[in-house]
């Protein structure tokens, strides 16, 4: 610690902290312009200049970046300081006297008109007071090195290179934070960089909770747009973060666990809605997907909850679209099962929270559970228009005194025998739900099977819906097929109780079919050791003959018919056996 | 091959632009051509420092020096003074009208006065033989300090010898070096700065030009003094010739085994890098160098952390200017003592009590004997001007004597008995600086003389920082408006305000120093900013705006026999009269250009 | 260039002291050959050309060897004059044949005794 | 009684993976699609346990067509199994040729348990294929 003393006051501090600094600690003011924690003071506004006294030599520093010494004496307001401070300021306000900084710096250091006129003034309140702090932080934190100075002397100005959008920049915004007069604007630009998450309904900054009911509610960062990861630059959430539980270095890793059973439950995904696009989503704004709607309705969401179009105003009327892409030709055959309840759940989230009109488009009304009719019935009770038919398209379309376009819903009445067009503030799309993209990889994984619609088969769709072909491999949930939450909460508890059968039994009942080998008539060929896809099959160098290892014997037969010698035979499967068969269905 | 005689023919700058090189092959020819190649040789040397006379050929061992030689005057002279051995008068320094010509170079007194320390081999040896160098005694010192001397002992040496930065600070060359041999750090750098960036100022330029090994070997001692085993040498790349010596010299100081690893069989190891300067007079300060030889943009840092201690890429760090590491190898081969009896002050104690050794200057300016002189510390102004210089040109009055290149100061007349060392010039405003010396006569105007300092350190200013970057250019707006006519008195106080702001609150020596000129001339020529200020008039008439242009009737050749020179050269057509009548300028219309003035042959325009 | 050591700096030095110690103009003795007109027309030429090859064989490095015009007695060409640093007046030889030159060499230079028989005279005018 | 006299129906013997194909047999049956009925079917653990020495045997006891089904390569629940059935049934078909039975009588399909459809068509087409080319005549040596 090294003490100094400031105006009189005894202040001790670090080593190496700046007088600055330190002043600060002790509460004595001192202007800046150019100063900011975030990297190495640059010294350049010269506001900060105190006097300093070592010995008997008094000489003028700036105290953002001078180091505290033992036994100095600083003077923060010595009549030269305030006379070198006076004349400072009125060169800088000569120049720019309408940006506001500088403007309530020279209120507070008593300038007020300055004696001359520079030839260089600026007069707009943003124009650029290179301080540099653009320039340093984007060397230094950002490490991107984009901005720096053109030109010397009265010449000089902050330049991007070539005066062109740079590629090297990472748009991280970070300039035009630290820039004290809002000179650096940040404008969208055609790609954005850190891909906004369209359907959170919001940007994001890096490190983010994607929403407050997120489980577990925790901070995470978002490789793309944040600077420490793209350029090693940046770290300020680590300096932040008390308990320091910040590591940039953690990378996702494999773990094995040696485990007996698994239960596959990938769910699933919702259809790509762009690929239709006589619906217009992405194309039209207010038009959504049922996930968006969900989270627009959500308090933690990026609307709190009440509903609101794009621009901020109340929909007058809301379309409710169901079986998009299911019960579909060209997309899926089936029925996404779901679709229906939630969709009259939407209408009457919709009917609670705002005046507006409610039309919902359905083929049939699929409500199967329990308690699904009676709510089904409230609704009609409360005035939602519920339209038989398959929606045509949606476009836009405009009103005589062209305001805001409205959505128009083409579509066919079948009750009525008409095609109607219903003007509507916001559509909602119920998209169809269909297995994981990347499903063939996972059943390649556990060898399990796929029905058709590339959900995962079960063993039995009536008996025995939970497990798979493969023993010890079961699923459960919307990975087997769309079902809603009740179905799929019993079928994971069916799931886990068969496991926990499994695991109460202490040991696995392995089922008898398995291969063995005859010593006698084994001649050591080990044609088999490389046959078997388990690598059951090993030599016992001392005996010379080959054995089969029971516990990792599947009991698929192959080595069997493999053995020239026939030594090995297929218990439950034997040679005899096959042949009686054969014999028996052949006799007739 | 034993000659007898050896022509050395002067290969600086100055001399080569006036076609020296020219005049050596028109020796050899001639030599040829008498069949006298064999007996006499012709040596091409470093700058003789009378770079006013040249270009300059000095016979050896005769001693005989020619001047302002032609091509043509070649014949003559091999002819006379070689065959016949009869030294030719036309030739030869004339002192002054009347006087005899002075046939030996050691009797003009234009080198009687100088004493040679960091010049000791210009004019003796080819600068691009390292041979000629070793001869006179080159490297001995070198040998000494590696075999005879521990690092201490080097630098306890050079602490003694008192000797100071001949770049312009003056800081004690001995205490910098301890400095940084107390700091610890493997990676050490030892940094030549040959910038120079003073406009009229050459004289490392002619130290590299003359005699690079000694600034080779003064940095090698330098390096085993302190430890370190990398070095730079920041040359302007507007200064071809020594450039090209330079590189000469460190090849053939490396093919001799002096840079490079284990020299003189000993385990020190050492090389020098060249990094050549962009031409920004910013980058002679020392971090502005440092940054620029990193590859940064030349910006000056703030230096409450000294260079020694974190300089280069962060590490200890050593700059000199080329005459400070010059004077190194003389200072070990002759010892301390003998450099503290050249110079003024004590410094057995206080290594900043005096100032030692001989420190070099450029003569420039309105002096008869323009060129470069080495000259012991504690020569008065008065003796460099007058016996060395050769007095004022055309015998007009002396004004002032500016020091220190554009960050100096000018001093009055009537300080020329001031003696020359680093703390009389800072006494009296001005500054050793890199040794820049431009005498004014009567006909100079001060305020010009500011304003063109000033133009100067204002453009080269990086702009980094605000008092430089908007002091400097509203002084030079306040001077321009005094030039034009358009200043107040309380300008005047203005400027001097400004100027010492911009002393005090500047981050680097560019600023620190660029208001000397103008502070200088404030305190010493007051007046004349006066009859700017308040008469509007220049009294050396070099302020153009404030004169009034009129034609003299009598003295106009236009009457009777017609010539209308000016009326021609007017751009603003302000000049009328008939053919063969006397011509007039009409006032309202002249906007003070001085055209006229300039190419009237009969002196008939009239400024007051 | 192999890496020099102290001794090789030594050696360099000795071998161009010869050049450089003329360029300074600090030569222990100077011999004038006087080489006007009538002096070039009697032989001077081979005069100097002898005295240059004396100085090379006997690799003496501190003799200033220069020419000058006519000594003013043309009969008595090819003349020279000696002059010793130590020696204050210099000595005119006349006649002078290259047989001539190296006993002068063997005398006069190297052990400072003038040889009487070509003499001419002792002390005259001082170029030094 | 003349056997050629009355209508002629095939013996074809199935030898069915039980993951994949009998399954997928199965499926067919409760999905109660019409499969041939001459096909007379044999359960194997994988497509791999069927010996060569099986087909032979079975045509060899009067099968007129001898039909493999086992899962799609890289389905197979033994991961390897049906590659080895794969290079067999490539290996018989040349063999089969030497000792006089058209290879066109051994077929060998991929079906997988959700391929009930597949099942029975191809029972059906494999049951024409052998009717075209009649009961076997085996030459008795």
């Amino acid at each position: 610690m090294v003490t100094v003393n400031i105006d009189g006051k005894n202040v001790e501090v670090l080593e190496e902290t700046s007088i600055l600094k330190a002043a600060e600690s002790a509460g004595i003011w001192i202007p800046t312009l150019c100063y900011s924690e975030l990297f190495e003071p640059y010294g350049v506004c010269r506001l900060c200049t105190v006097e300093v006294i070592r010995g008997k030599r008094s000489r003028l520093v700036t105290s953002c970046n001078y180091p505290v010494r033992e036994g100095l004496t600083v003077l923060t307001n010595s009549d030269k300081v305030k006379w070198i401070r006076k004349l400072i300021m009125e060169l800088t306000y000569s120049r720019w006297p309408n940006v506001p900084v500088v403007k309530d710096m020279a209120a507070a250091l008593g300038v007020s008109e300055p004696r001359f006129k520079s030839l260089e003034q600026d007069l707009a309140p943003d124009a650029c007071i290179l301080c540099g702090n653009c320039v340093n932080i984007c060397r230094d934190v950002v490490k991107a090195s984009v901005l720096s100075f053109e030109g010397i002397g009265i010449g000089r100005k902050v330049v991007l290179p070539y005066n062109e959008q740079s590629e090297t920049c990472i748009v991280c915004g970070a300039c035009a934070q630290v820039c004290p007069t809002g000179h650096i604007k940040i404008k969208s630009l055609e790609k954005e960089r850190g891909a906004l998450q369209d359907w959170y309904l919001g940007p994001k900054t890096a490190i983010n909770i994607p929403t407050l009911q997120a489980v577990p509610r925790v901070p995470i960062i978002d490789e793309k747009s944040c600077i420490k990861m793209q350029t090693g630059g940046c770290g300020v959430c680590s300096t932040y973060c008390e308990p320091e539980a910040i590591n940039y270095e953690a990378k996702d890793e494999e773990i094995e666990i040696e485990v007996g059973q698994i239960l596959i439950t990938t769910g699933y995904q919702t259809i790509d809605l762009k690929q239709m696009s006589q619906y217009g989503y992405g194309r039209l704004d207010d038009v959504y997907s049922s996930l968006e709607f969900e989270h627009m309705l959500n308090s933690t969401g990026p609307t709190g909850g009440t509903i609101l179009c794009k621009d901020g105003s109340e929909p007058r009327a809301v379309g409710i679209v169901h079986c998009i892409g299911s019960r579909d030709e060209n997309f899926h055959k089936y029925c996404s099962r779901v679709c229906c309840m939630y969709a009259l759940k939407f209408a009457h989230l919709v009917k609670d929270r705002t005046p507006a009109e409610v039309y919902q488009f359905y083929i049939d009304m699929r409500a199967f559970g329990k308690g699904y009719e009676e709510f089904y019935k409230r609704l009609l009770d409360e005035g939602v228009n519920m339209i038989r038919g398959k929606v045509a398209e949606i476009s836009e379309g405009y009103l005589n005194n062209g305001d805001k376009p409205y959505l128009n819903i083409k579509c066919e009445d079948t009750l009525i025998g008409k095609f109607r067009e219903i003007p509507v503030d916001m559509v909602i799309l119920c998209p169809a739900i269909e297995p994981q993209f990347d499903a063939s990889n996972i059943k390649k994984i556990f060898s399990i099977s796929q029905s058709p619609d590339k959900f995962f088969l079960e063993r039995h769709p009536k008996l025995d819906p939970v497990s798979t072909m493969t023993d010890g491999v079961f699923i459960a949930g919307c990975a087997q097929g769309p079902k809603d939450i009740p179905d799929s909460v019993a079928q994971a508890s069916a799931a886990a109780a068969r496991i926990l059968s499994l695991i109460s039994l202490g040991e696995v009942a392995v089922d008898p079919i398995k291969a063995e080998v005859m010593d006698e008539y084994c001649s050591g060929c080990r044609m088999c050791n490389s046959l078997c896809p388990y690598s059951a099959i090993s030599f016992q160098e001392e005996k010379k003959i080959s054995y089969i290892n029971d516990m990792l014997c599947k009991g698929c037969g192959t080595c069997v018919s493999a053995c020239p010698a026939s030594a090995i035979i297929g218990k439950g499967f034997t040679d005899k056996q096959i042949l009686a068969e054969l014999e028996g269905i052949l006799s007739v | 091959m034993a000659y007898r005689t050896y022509l050395m023919v002067c290969a600086g700058t100055g001399c080569v632009a006036n076609q020296s090189m020219k005049i050596k092959e028109a020796f050899e020819k001639e030599l040829e051509k008498r069949k006298l190649q064999n007996e006499v040789s012709v040596v091409t040397t470093g700058c003789n420092g009378f770079c006013g006379v040249g270009p300059i050929m000095v016979v050896q061992p005769d001693g005989i020096f020619y001047q302002l030689l032609k091509v043509s005057d070649i014949p003559l002279l091999v002819e006379e003074h070689l065959i016949k051995g009869r030294p030719v008068k036309k030739f030869m320094y004339i002192p002054g009208e009347k006087e005899p010509p002075i046939p030996k170079m050691r009797d003009i007194d234009f080198f009687k006065k100088q004493m040679l320390i960091a010049l000791r081999n210009r004019g003796l040896i080819d600068p691009e033989k390292i041979e000629e160098y070793i001869a006179r005694g080159g490297y001995s010192a070198l040998a000494k300090a590696l075999t005879e001397m521990t690092p201490d002992g080097v630098l306890d040496e050079i602490k003694k010898s008192g000797l100071r930065g001949r770049g312009g600070g003056g800081f004690p060359t001995g205490v910098k070096w301890e400095t940084m041999r107390k700091v610890p750090g493997d990676k050490r750098y030892v940094i030549c700065n040959a910038d120079e960036g003073d406009p009229g100022a050459f004289m490392d330029r002619s130290i590299i030009e003359s005699d690079p090994h000694a600034v080779i070997e003064g940095m090698l001692i330098g390096a085993y003094a302190m430890g370190s085993s990398d070095g730079y040498v920041y040359i302007r790349n507007e200064y071809p010739i020594a450039l090209e010596r330079l590189k000469k010299a460190t090849g053939q100081a490396r093919e001799f085994g002096l840079l490079g690893e284990n020299i003189f069989g000993t385990d020190f190891k050492f090389d020098i890098k060249i990094t050549r300067g962009a031409g920004a007079f910013v980058c002679g300060e020392s971090t502005a160098l440092m940054a620029s030889i990193e590859g940064r943009p030349g910006e000056p840092r703030a230096k409450y952390i000294h260079t020694v201690e974190k300089g280069l890429y962060d590490s200890p760090t050593c700059l000199n200017n080329v005459e400070t590491w010059a004077n190194v190898p003389q200072i070990i081969l002759k010892g301390a003592k003998w450099f503290t009896s050249i110079g003024t002050g004590d410094v057995t104690h206080d290594p900043w009590g005096g100032s030692k050794g001989t420190k070099v200057f450029s003569l420039t300016g309105k002096v008869v004997n323009t060129g470069l002189v080495e000259v012991p510390m504690g020569i008065t102004l008065k003796e460099i001007i007058f016996d060395i210089g050769g007095g004022i040109k055309d015998g007009k009055r002396i004004k002032t004597v500016q020091t220190g290149g554009p960050s100096g100061g000018f001093i009055p007349e009537s300080m020329l008995d001031l003696p020359v060392d680093y703390d009389e010039l800072t006494k009296v405003g001005s500054m050793m600086g890199s040794g820049g010396m431009i005498v004014a006569d009567e006909d100079n105007c001060v305020v010009d003389m500011a304003k063109y300092f000033l133009t100067f350190t204002q453009e080269e200013s990086c702009g980094k920082c605000t008092p430089c970057r908007e002091g400097t250019k509203r002084m030079l707006d306040i001077l321009e408006n005094i030039t034009v006519g358009k200043g107040t008195e309380e300008d005047l106080e203005l400027l001097e305000e400004l100027s010492n702001m911009v002393v005090e609150s500047s981050l680097c020596a560019l600023g620190g120093s660029a208001p000397n000129p103008v502070l200088t001339s404030l305190k010493y020529f007051r007046d004349e900013y006066l009859v700017h200020v308040r008469d509007k008039k220049c009294p050396a008439h070099a302020c153009r705006q404030l004169n009034v242009y009129t034609i003299e009737e009598e003295k106009c050749a236009t009457v009777g026999h017609g010539c209308d020179m000016c009326k021609k050269s007017c751009p603003d057509y302000a000049i009328m009269g008939e053919p063969k009548k006397a011509h007039y300028i009409d006032q309202m219309k002249c906007h003070k250009c001085g055209a006229c003035f300039d190419v009237c042959n009969f002196k008939a325009i009239k400024i007051e | 260039m192999a890496k020099i050591t102290i001794a090789d700096l030594e050696k360099i030095r000795e071998e161009s002291r010869r050049t450089l110690v003329l360029r300074e103009g600090a030569g222990r003795a100077k011999i004038t050959v006087h080489m006007g007109t009538c002096g070039i027309a009697a032989g001077a030429r081979d005069i100097m050309s002898a005295v240059l090859k004396e100085v090379e064989e006997r690799e003496l490095s501190d003799i200033i060897v220069t020419n000058s015009g006519c000594a003013g007695l043309c009969s008595k060409e090819p003349m020279i004059t000696v002059e010793l640093v130590n020696f204050p007046a210099p000595v005119k030889y006349i006649e002078m044949t290259p047989g001539k030159i190296k006993q002068i060499f063997d005398s006069h230079i190297m052990k400072e005794q003038i040889v009487k028989e070509y003499a001419l005279a002792i002390g005259s005018e001082m170029t030094h | 009684m003349e056997q050629e006299e009355k209508e002629f129906n095939p013996k074809i013997v199935a030898f069915l993976c039980n993951w994949c194909t009998y399954t997928g047999a199965d499926l067919a049956g409760v999905s109660r699609l019409k499969s041939s009925p001459c096909v007379r079917i044999i359960r194997v653990m994988c497509s791999g346990r069927v010996d060569p020495s099986f087909v032979i045997k079975a045509f060899k006891q009067g099968a007129d067509g001898v039909f493999i089904g086992g899962c799609h390569i890289g389905d197979c629940h033994y991961s390897e199994g049906n590659y080895k059935t794969l290079r067999r049934v490539e290996f018989m078909k040349i063999f089969l040729e030497e000792f006089g039975i058209d290879p066109r009588r051994l077929r060998l399909e991929w079906i997988s348990a959700s391929e009930g459809d597949k099942y029975a068509a191809t029972t059906l087409d494999f049951e024409k294929q052998i009717r075209e080319l009649g009961p076997i005549q085996l030459v008795e040596v």
